[in-house]
């Protein structure tokens, strides 16, 4: 966390002021968060890549197929809202997880249930409920949590 | 001369403040004041003779007004009656009062106007004669409404108030006219003026507010009715006040400005014509009441009337009448109400109906009462008679309609002859009935004063020379006349005696014949619809009403009606002002900016988030397109090089949205109220005012600007202000003074926000 | 060359927002129209700001991209989240065509707290 | 020439606002501070006005920025003694706050929010620049909000939503009008303008912009038929606020009118007759509504309205005596009025009610305190030589000077004999009459009060009642004062040359 | 309102928002920005925290209450623009340290005019949203 | 075709036919969930066009614009959430 | 362009007269608002509206030089978006208690006719 906040810092501030910067983050931090848990951000840094890049042509792909229905006269949606069990625990890896399913086209958090064990996925094209939901879990949640934990 | 006129405003703190040793028996003390005062102004008799006295003090020079003060025959004539009477009154008042709550309080107020009715007369400028004007009418307004658990006695001190200050009003109107015309205020100086001001075209309007004011406060018809009211107050007061002296003060007025403002046809007509009116009238009225202060008052009119009415006729003798009989009708009418106050005091009534015989029981002060009205008839040897002499004679020798002046002459006397002895002879008169067997003389404070007046009248008309060169003359001189010839009892048979043996005869002839009685007040009283107290007092409530129906119409509680009311002023000022006085043009072609696909798509979404805003019926849709208009806002600032602005709207807006979203949960939907006309009209209303607001907007685009400041900034923002951002800049350095205040009106705010919310004050408390 | 690369990257941002836009209007429930728009508008805004970082090819314009980048991709999801739930509880209704509707009834209306037991699993609407 | 002491009256506000807001919630801190505090900037603003006096113009550039590019403070004489009476009401009413404002109020910061307000006051009063100016006003307006709905009664709200509502209508009017200012000339200083203004051909259109700020101040003044926040709100809030409200805010709104007419647009002939006919009939709104009002403040707040028609009627005629009347009524209505709420006060203290028809019997029950009250009444009226007299002659002397004016006069007679009227009537029913019976019960708050806080409220009537005398007997320096002030209005090239700085030759 | 998603987006965002809003607030004097629309950004952000974790505990994240801010920042303004009247020069005139600081460039009062900008703007911000939203949030 | 005038005929139009799409929605409605998403999402094209605009003037001022836009668009689309919920619960 | 924003000023205050004739509080508020928006939309006009280049000194440079935007509309419009801030959070909170007082906002219901206080 604090990395991404130096780097934007740094980089509008051109260059000079690594101390400034660390030192406004970090009286920011103590100002602000009471749980924050150190993690060791560096090691993680190449799975972090790997990571976009696959999320981002997962993204790319949907999106063309939303485009071309949203394009043509004819609508090839079966749209329906599905409960999907999750594996990730913590707040953060939720948020994650969440994150990144609204952000890839064609599916979108409605909400996570109070005990955590379940999001409610809107989904634009479903066929197979027992797919999709194969379809995450292999894909995007286990890389996620690759990462995250 | 300040120091007299000051002593009774001293005095009146002083008797504010220690009130409570003047409530007991050293009340008579107070008498000294004025008793001092008199003999002073009796010293100062040999020294008027020659030509008068003037002083000067500085008060307001850069205004022109100063403590001028004259002291002329007039004035002295009004000084030592309002003294000299008034050391009889405080004396009077010291036992007639006795262990009043508030006697301390008459006190003051009564050397209040004592001082102020001094000053008055002592006045040689225009502006402190109004100072002392008013303060006259104030100080009686406290003293009629002196009972002040009476409502009678307030309404009626709020009537005396209302007519005599409306006057007030007039006069001081008049007086600035007049201090415009003449150059100053100085009644002295306007003497040199006097041919001038006749001529001018603002003669008749100085003339309408100075008669405005002489004739509410000297009670003239058809604003005389206050003064019977008046007689509310107790009885020293009405003896002092409202026949010896206040009341003489518009008649003052018009003598002292008969040298400066006189010898216009307009000036004498109008005098002449409310002076007969008034005298008819009230003296007519007089014959009617049975209430003694009634008579007292209405006869009061009646000889205020004659003086009016003698200064209309203008000619010197007519100036040695007026003269002589305002000496004559303040002894003998201060007399008279004197004993009308013994009388109610010691017998508990007023109604002459009822009061008879009592010279059984208090002698002294049945010779006072009808020496009082023996003079007041006129009988020879009285100063009365003098006085009616010289009235008929200058009524013989007026310019113009003599015979008739005579005749209303004649008739008022006669009438007022009957009123006389119906206040001083008739209660005294006849078998003492029962029920008036236990009264007794009262205390020598209460009788010895009209005596004396009353003796006094007599004196000087058995011996007028006493009067004549010492006061009378004076006066005469001061009214720019020169006295025809000294005063005599005796000028031989001739048609005047004949007026005064018929005025007499038929005066008797009338007192013995016709009884007081309640029956004539009640035919009177039939006409009271038609007496101008009904109509003032029925127009006054025709104003209130109008008042009523005005103030609601327009201040109706609704703040839209607010709204409208000031947008349409402000839409039909511009317009005007905009029609009449720009001329409109406009050159598309020169110094715009071209219009891009951006800009219209803006100006497009803006248009229809105002529609909606305007349109939808829920408050969250109106809320959001708001928040679009203000987004599109920011879009234009970004567009056209505000990237300031655009970052402050953005972020201000966003907040409104959040605030707005707080609160507006909780409110049900929009009213739907589609009341067609009402929208349309309101429609028509806002649309003219954005038109017009466009328009200006227009012409304004057309005007080139000066860019000199703005450069001054692009110029310097770095180079001194070693800034870039000069827009920061500005906000921080150029102009930082804006921005310090600004964010004190966010504070302000914010405490607004937090009060509001937070306190709750219960309702008891007083604050 | 930057010229043509900025282009391209304008282009293809810029369809991908038109076709939000389309999406927006021509989708037939809310929650289809949520689905398109929050995600094809963050990618296409990407590939815009993108082109912005290119063109000026700054390392503090840079990094201000990427921060803005960042922060469309931290917030739009949640924001479609907040307003797709937001949404449920006002009752806006599913398409007609849609297949199933996995949260009817998971929803206490009082305590605004959402269950999480697999009881529906058959009724597709 | 600078000199930084112009904003001392200012800062010194500023500064114990901020103070007060340290010391939140500790009522006995925040009386003495604000109390000692008022003391203190009333001190300042006698020395700003000696120093004015002497020298005739001070002025100070913000950020040391020359004019007309910085933001120029001046005080001439105007608004030095515009500083000094507000001063003075501030103290009185600051004085009386200490114990007539409950303690909640205080508690929800009345006094840093009253301070607040008079520093806008005098930041209005002393700036040179019409931007600040608008500024200063937002500071004057949202610092009334809050002091008029301070404690959120109902009548509170509902005075206060049509007083916001049309106050904030008169600030939008006064920025349209600063905005066709800087788009005509590019300039925001009061000074500059005043050259610009008058080298700009299309005089139409000058009046047209000189035109928007009548409108604005106007409301802001309460002039016909702009008045209606004022008869709706000002009987709401508690005496103390009304006092200051009553006292100071139209006038500011006066000042405004005087300082814009006199410097940057002279009225042309229109104006002017629309000045004197707006003058009319706000005199005679006021009048009428000050006949029918049976409650006091509500009674106040109308005679308020129809005494601004004097001065705007002076304004109309436009010559220095006239302008001479203007400033002397100016002087001797600040003071009235704040004292007339005070007095008023007072008597919701003794009495808790304000209607006249449940008063009654006071001069019995409180003599000496009902003397006071009575000078403080008739100085109202202008029983001369009070001091409302004076002044009446100047404008009574010029509206009949001044060619078809005449309606003007017999308005301001309607309006004087109604004053008269009115006021008595109160002083009948009020002081007078007994107490109604049914009345009796409510119990007197005022009595039961310790001496010292009894005196605490007594003590700033009695300073403004002796204000007012001063200002009725020795009318001679108020004379000099007012046409010292009408001059400098009508010849501002001094005041030009002291704020640009330069010789200025004026077409 | 219960959301995990928002709850966990905004702890993140505070510090970020936070961070940004000084970073605005430093560079106004160069670039668009400064005291006013950086206040505005923090208390946004303070905001965001109380819609996603009840208002109770951004409170008692902030540890003082938000309107303390007001007298201080109203203070810092003052005083900077008072500081060049001791330094006999009018009210509110610009003084500069005479060598730039590292990151932020020249500091003068206008800065410290510009930071009490900022506090009294947060300041005043918080207080008016989280006591309108207070019972509510 | 240079680049700037290539994306001020080209790109510019889409964008503002994109955000004129939106406005349509946001002016249709037909809930208020349909609005808050098209306000949304006309903020987000916002961000598009300023950017465009600034590559257009070469002005990178204009991205801060972008920036704060950005940043608190979220907020406003999380109090209308807000609001909806709340008002749901009365 | 510049008739496009005079037709939007004169739109702006007209509708923002047009709602403060409403009888509902918020719409009024709406309207005070759009009312600001117009004034400033005026003060910006009229300064004169330049495109694409904001009144900040580029790199290297030392003074604003050729076409740029006037700053002073700038900062006053600023100065005068916040201060209108302070007074409609304040005018919502004043809604917010007319609220708890009356139930609504419908103005017609804040017409108690001279109360006694
Ligand atoms: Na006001
Ligand atoms: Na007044």
């Amino acid at each position: 966390m604090l990395t991404f906040i130096w780097v934007m810092l740094t980089g509008e501030l051109v260059f000079p002021n690594f101390v400034f910067g660390f030192l406004l983050s970090y009286i920011t931090l103590w100002l602000v968060t009471a749980d924050n848990e150190q993690k060791r951000y560096f090691s993680r840094v190449p799975a972090v890549i790997s990571f976009v890049f696959f999320f981002l042509y997962e993204m790319l792909r949907a999106n063309f197929q939303v485009a071309y229905d949203v394009i043509t006269p004819r609508f090839f949606m079966k749209p329906g809202i599905v409960q999907y069990p999750m594996d990730a625990k913590t707040d953060l890896e939720i948020t994650f997880l969440a994150n990144l399913i609204s952000l890839t086209p064609g599916t979108l958090i409605l909400d996570v249930s109070d005990d955590k064990k379940v999001v409610y996925i809107h989904v634009m094209y479903l066929t197979d409920k027992d797919a999709f939901v194969r379809q995450i879990k292999g894909g995007l949640e286990k890389r996620l949590l690759d990462i995250l934990r | 001369m300040i120091s007299a006129v000051l002593s009774g405003f001293l005095f009146a703190m002083l008797v504010l403040l220690f009130g409570k040793y003047v409530k007991g028996k050293p009340a008579v003390l107070t008498t000294l004041l004025p008793l001092s005062l008199f003999a002073y102004f009796l010293g100062m008799l040999p020294a008027v003779q020659t030509q008068p006295l003037l002083f000067s003090y500085r008060w307001i020079p850069s205004m022109g007004i100063d403590l001028n003060f004259k002291l002329d025959g007039l004035s002295l004539l009004f000084s030592l009656l309002i003294t000299g009477i008034g050391t009889l009154v405080f004396a009077y008042a010291s036992y007639y009062l006795k262990g009043h709550r508030y006697l301390d309080r008459f006190y003051c107020y009564l050397s209040l106007f004592m001082a102020s009715m001094l000053g008055l007369v002592l006045s040689d400028n225009v502006m402190l004669l109004f100072v002392f004007w008013e303060l006259t009418s104030i100080t009686s307004f406290f003293l009629i409404g002196f009972n002040n658990d009476d409502p009678a006695s307030r309404r009626n001190s709020l009537m005396a108030l209302a007519i005599t200050g409306g006057g007030g009003f007039l006069l001081m109107t008049g007086f600035v006219l007049l201090g415009t015309l003449a150059g100053g205020y100085s009644i002295s100086a306007m003497l040199s003026s006097a041919e001038m001001l006749k001529g001018h075209a603002w003669y008749g309007w100085v003339l309408f507010f100075l008669f405005g004011g002489a004739f509410t406060k000297s009670a003239q018809f058809p604003f005389h009715f206050w003064l019977p009211g008046a007689m509310k107050a107790p009885t020293p007061v009405s003896a002092y006040l409202h026949s010896a002296t206040m009341v003489k003060a518009g008649v003052y007025l018009l003598a002292r400005f008969t040298p400066v403002l006189g010898g216009h046809p307009y000036w004498n007509t109008t005098l002449l014509i409310a002076g007969a009116i008034t005298m008819l009238y009230s003296a007519w009225h007089a014959i009617q009441r049975t209430d003694l202060k009634g008579i007292l008052a209405y006869s009061t009119i009646a000889a205020l009337g004659t003086l009016v009415f003698l200064l209309g006729v203008g000619t010197a003798e007519a100036m040695a009448a007026a003269a002589v009989f305002i000496l004559v009708h303040a002894l003998y009418k201060a007399a008279l109400f004197l004993v009308a106050g013994i009388l109610d005091h010691e017998t508990g009534t007023r109604d002459v109906t009822i009061l008879r015989g009592l010279r059984k029981v208090m002698l002294p002060v049945a010779a006072a009462g009808m020496l009082a009205a023996l003079s007041s008839a006129g009988l020879p040897l009285t100063f009365g008679f003098i006085g009616k002499d010289l009235i008929y004679e200058a009524t013989l020798h007026a310019p113009a309609y003599g015979y008739i002046l005579t005749g209303i002459a004649v008739l008022t006397n006669i009438l007022v002859l009957y009123a006389g002895f119906q206040a001083g002879i008739r209660p005294f008169a006849g078998r003492l009935p029962e029920g008036f067997r236990s009264v007794h003389l009262p205390d020598l404070r209460l009788w010895v004063p009209p005596l004396i007046l009353a003796t006094l009248g007599l004196l000087y008309g058995m011996i007028p020379a006493l009067a004549d060169a010492s006061l009378v003359q004076p006066v005469v001189q001061a009214l720019g006349a020169v006295s025809p010839a000294p005063l005599k009892i005796w000028h031989g048979f001739n048609v005047v005696l004949l007026l005064s043996g018929v005025t007499l005869a038929a005066g008797f002839a009338l007192y013995f014949i016709r009884m007081p009685s309640a029956r004539h007040q009640l035919a009177v009283d039939r006409f009271a619809s038609l007496s101008p107290e009904t109509l003032v007092v029925r127009s006054a409530r025709g104003f209130s009403r109008f008042s009523t129906w005005y103030t609601n119409r327009l201040h109706n509680g609704n703040l839209r009606s607010y709204v409208h009311i000031i947008i349409i002023f402000i839409t039909v000022l511009l317009a005007y002002k905009l029609i009449t006085g720009v001329h409109l043009y406009f050159d598309i072609r020169t110094n715009v900016a071209p219009i891009t696909v951006y800009d219209l798509t803006v100006f497009g979404i803006i248009l229809f988030a105002i529609w909606k805003t305007v349109s939808t019926s829920s408050r969250i849709t109106a809320v959001a397109s708001m928040s679009v208009v203000g987004y599109c806002i920011c879009i234009l600032f970004v567009i056209y090089s505000a990237p300031d602005l655009a970052m402050t709207q953005f972020t201000i807006d966003t907040l409104t949205v959040v605030l707005f979203v707080l609160v507006l949960f909780r409110l049900p939907r929009f009213l739907r109220i589609n009341d067609r006309k009402v929208i349309v009209r309101d429609s028509i209303i806002s649309g003219l005012f954005g038109v017009l607001i466009a328009i200006i907007a227009l012409e304004v685009m057309n005007e080139p600007t000066n860019k000199e400041t703005s450069r001054f900034y692009a110029e310097n923002a770095y180079l001194l202000a070693k800034g870039k951002n000069v827009v920061n800049v500005m906000l921080v350095d150029f102009r930082g003074f804006d921005t310090m205040v600004e964010i004190t009106v966010l504070v302000i705010a914010a405490l607004g926000v937090y009060s509001l919310l937070k306190l709750r004050i219960s309702s008891s408390e007083k604050e | 060359m930057s010229d043509i690369l900025i282009m391209i990257l304008c282009t293809l941002g810029c369809i991908t927002v038109l076709i939000a836009a389309i999406g927006i209007v021509r989708m037939p429930d809310f929650y289809l129209r949520l689905s398109v728009t929050i995600k094809a508008a963050t990618l296409g805004i990407g590939l815009l700001l993108a082109a912005a970082a290119v063109f000026f090819a700054d390392i503090s314009i840079s990094t201000k991209v990427l921060a803005i980048i960042f922060f469309l991709f931290l917030t739009a999801p949640v924001a479609g989240h907040m307003i797709g739930r937001a949404s449920y509880f006002t009752g806006t209704k599913l398409w007609k065509g849609s297949v199933l509707d996995e949260l009817e009834g998971q929803y206490n209306k009082e305590t605004h707290s959402l269950g999480s037991e697999d009881k529906k699993e058959e009724e597709a609407t | 020439m600078t000199d930084n002491y112009i904003i001392l009256p200012i800062i010194a506000h500023l500064a114990i606002a901020v103070l007060l807001i340290f010391f939140w919630r500790k009522v006995q801190i925040q009386r003495y501070i604000s109390v000692l505090g008022s003391l203190l900037v009333l001190g300042l603003s006698i020395g700003l006005f000696i120093k004015t006096w002497r020298t005739g113009y001070l002025t100070m550039q913000a950020g040391n920025w020359q004019a007309p590019f910085g933001i120029t403070f001046v005080s001439d004489v105007f608004s030095s003694t515009m500083v000094l009476l507000a001063g003075m009401a501030g103290l009185a009413v600051c004085i009386f706050s200490s114990v007539g404002i409950s303690r909640h109020r205080i508690q929800y910061g009345y006094f840093p929010i009253f301070h607040f307000l008079l520093l806008g006051l005098n930041g209005a009063f002393l700036t040179g620049d019409i931007f600040n100016l608008y500024v200063w006003f937002e500071v004057i307006i949202i610092s009334s909000f809050v002091l008029m709905t301070l404690g959120g009664k109902k009548p509170q709200i509902e005075g206060g939503i049509k007083y916001v509502t049309l106050n904030l209508l008169a600030s939008v009017m006064f920025l349209t009008a600063v905005a066709i200012l800087y788009g005509l000339t590019g300039s925001l200083n009061m000074a500059d303008l005043s050259l610009k203004m008058a080298e700009i051909d299309n005089r139409g259109l000058v009046n047209v912009t000189g035109l928007l700020f009548f409108l604005g101040f106007g409301i802001k003044s309460a002039v016909f038929p702009l008045y209606f926040w004022l008869p709706s709100s000002y009987h709401t809030p508690p005496s103390a606020i009304a006092a200051i409200f009553g006292g100071l805010l139209t006038k500011v709104g006066v000042y405004a009118l005087l300082r814009v007419f006199t410097l940057i647009f002279i009225p042309d002939e229109f104006t002017s007759t629309m000045l004197m006919a707006v003058a009319t009939l706000t005199l005679l709104t006021g009048a009428f509504g000050a006949v029918i009002k049976r409650n006091m403040r509500m009674m106040f707040s109308y005679l308020i309205v129809c005494h601004i028609g004097y001065l705007i009627g002076g304004l109309g005629m436009y010559t220095q005596a006239a302008l001479a009347g203007v400033i002397f009524y100016l002087i001797h209505d600040i003071i009235v009025k704040t004292n007339l709420f005070l007095v008023s006060g007072i008597i919701y203290k003794i009495r808790g009610t304000m209607n006249m028809d449940k008063l009654g019997g006071l001069y019995a029950d409180y003599p000496k305190l009902s003397f006071l009250m009575a000078i403080v009444f008739f100085s109202l009226v202008g029983i001369p030589p009070l001091s409302g007299f004076w002044p009446k002659i100047y404008l009574f002397q010029e509206g009949l000077a001044t060619p078809n004016a005449w309606y003007l006069v017999v308005a301001m007679i309607i309006a004087s004999f109604v004053t008269l009227y009115v006021i008595a009537k109160m002083w009948a029913d009020v002081f007078w009459k007994d107490r109604p019976a049914e009345e009796a019960a409510t119990e007197d708050d005022f009595a039961p009060m310790k001496r010292y806080h009894r005196a605490v409220l007594i003590i700033p009537v009695v300073m403004l009642a002796i204000a007012s005398l001063y200002i009725g007997f020795c009318a001679e320096h108020i004379a000099t004062l007012s046409q010292r002030i009408a001059a400098d209005l009508k010849d501002t090239a001094p005041y030009i040359k002291a704020v640009l700085g330069r010789e200025i030759i004026k077409p | 309102m219960k959301s995990v998603i928002l709850r966990t987006a905004s702890n993140y965002l505070l510090p970020l928002l936070l961070l940004f809003s000084v970073f605005i607030l430093l560079r106004g004097h160069y670039n668009p920005g400064g005291g006013f629309v950086g206040g505005l950004i923090a208390s946004i952000a303070f905001m965001l925290h109380a819609f996603a974790n009840q208002l109770e505990n951004t409170r008692k994240l902030l540890r003082y209450p938000p309107g303390a801010l007001i007298p201080v920042g109203l203070a810092v303004s003052l005083l900077s623009g008072l500081a060049p009247v001791f330094a006999g020069q009018p009210f509110m005139t610009a003084l500069w340290f005479s060598a730039p600081v590292p990151i932020i460039g020249l500091v003068g009062t206008p800065l410290f005019f510009d930071i009490g900008v900022y506090f009294v703007v947060i300041g005043i911000t918080l207080t008016i949203l989280f006591n309108i939203s207070e019972n509510i949030l | 075709m240079s680049l700037n005038n290539y994306l001020f005929y080209v790109i510019l139009p889409m964008l503002c036919l994109a955000v004129l799409l939106v406005a349509y929605r946001f002016f249709k409605g037909p809930s208020i969930v349909d609005r808050v998403i098209a306000l949304d999402l006309m903020i987000t094209i916002g961000i598009g066009i300023i950017t465009i605009y600034s590559i257009m003037t070469k002005q990178s001022t204009f991205l801060d614009d972008a920036m704060i836009l950005a940043l608190i668009a979220f907020l406003g689309t999380v109090a209308f959430s807000y609001y909806l919920e709340k008002k749901e619960e009365k | 362009m510049e008739l496009l924003l005079i037709i939007l000023i004169g739109i702006l205050y007209a509708t923002g007269i047009y709602m403060m004739l409403r009888r509902s509080m918020v719409k009024l508020l709406i309207g005070l608002i759009l009312l600001g928006n117009g004034a400033n939309m005026l003060i910006f006009l009229l300064g004169g509206i330049t495109k694409g280049k904001p009144p900040i000194i580029g790199e290297g440079e030392k003074i604003l030089s050729g076409l740029y935007a006037d700053p002073i509309p700038q900062s006053l419009i600023l100065t005068a978006i916040v201060i209108s801030f302070g007074l409609q959070s304040f005018a919502i909170v004043l809604l917010k208690r007319v609220y708890v007082l009356i139930q609504t906002d419908d103005l017609n219901d804040l017409n108690t006719p001279d109360t006694d206080i």
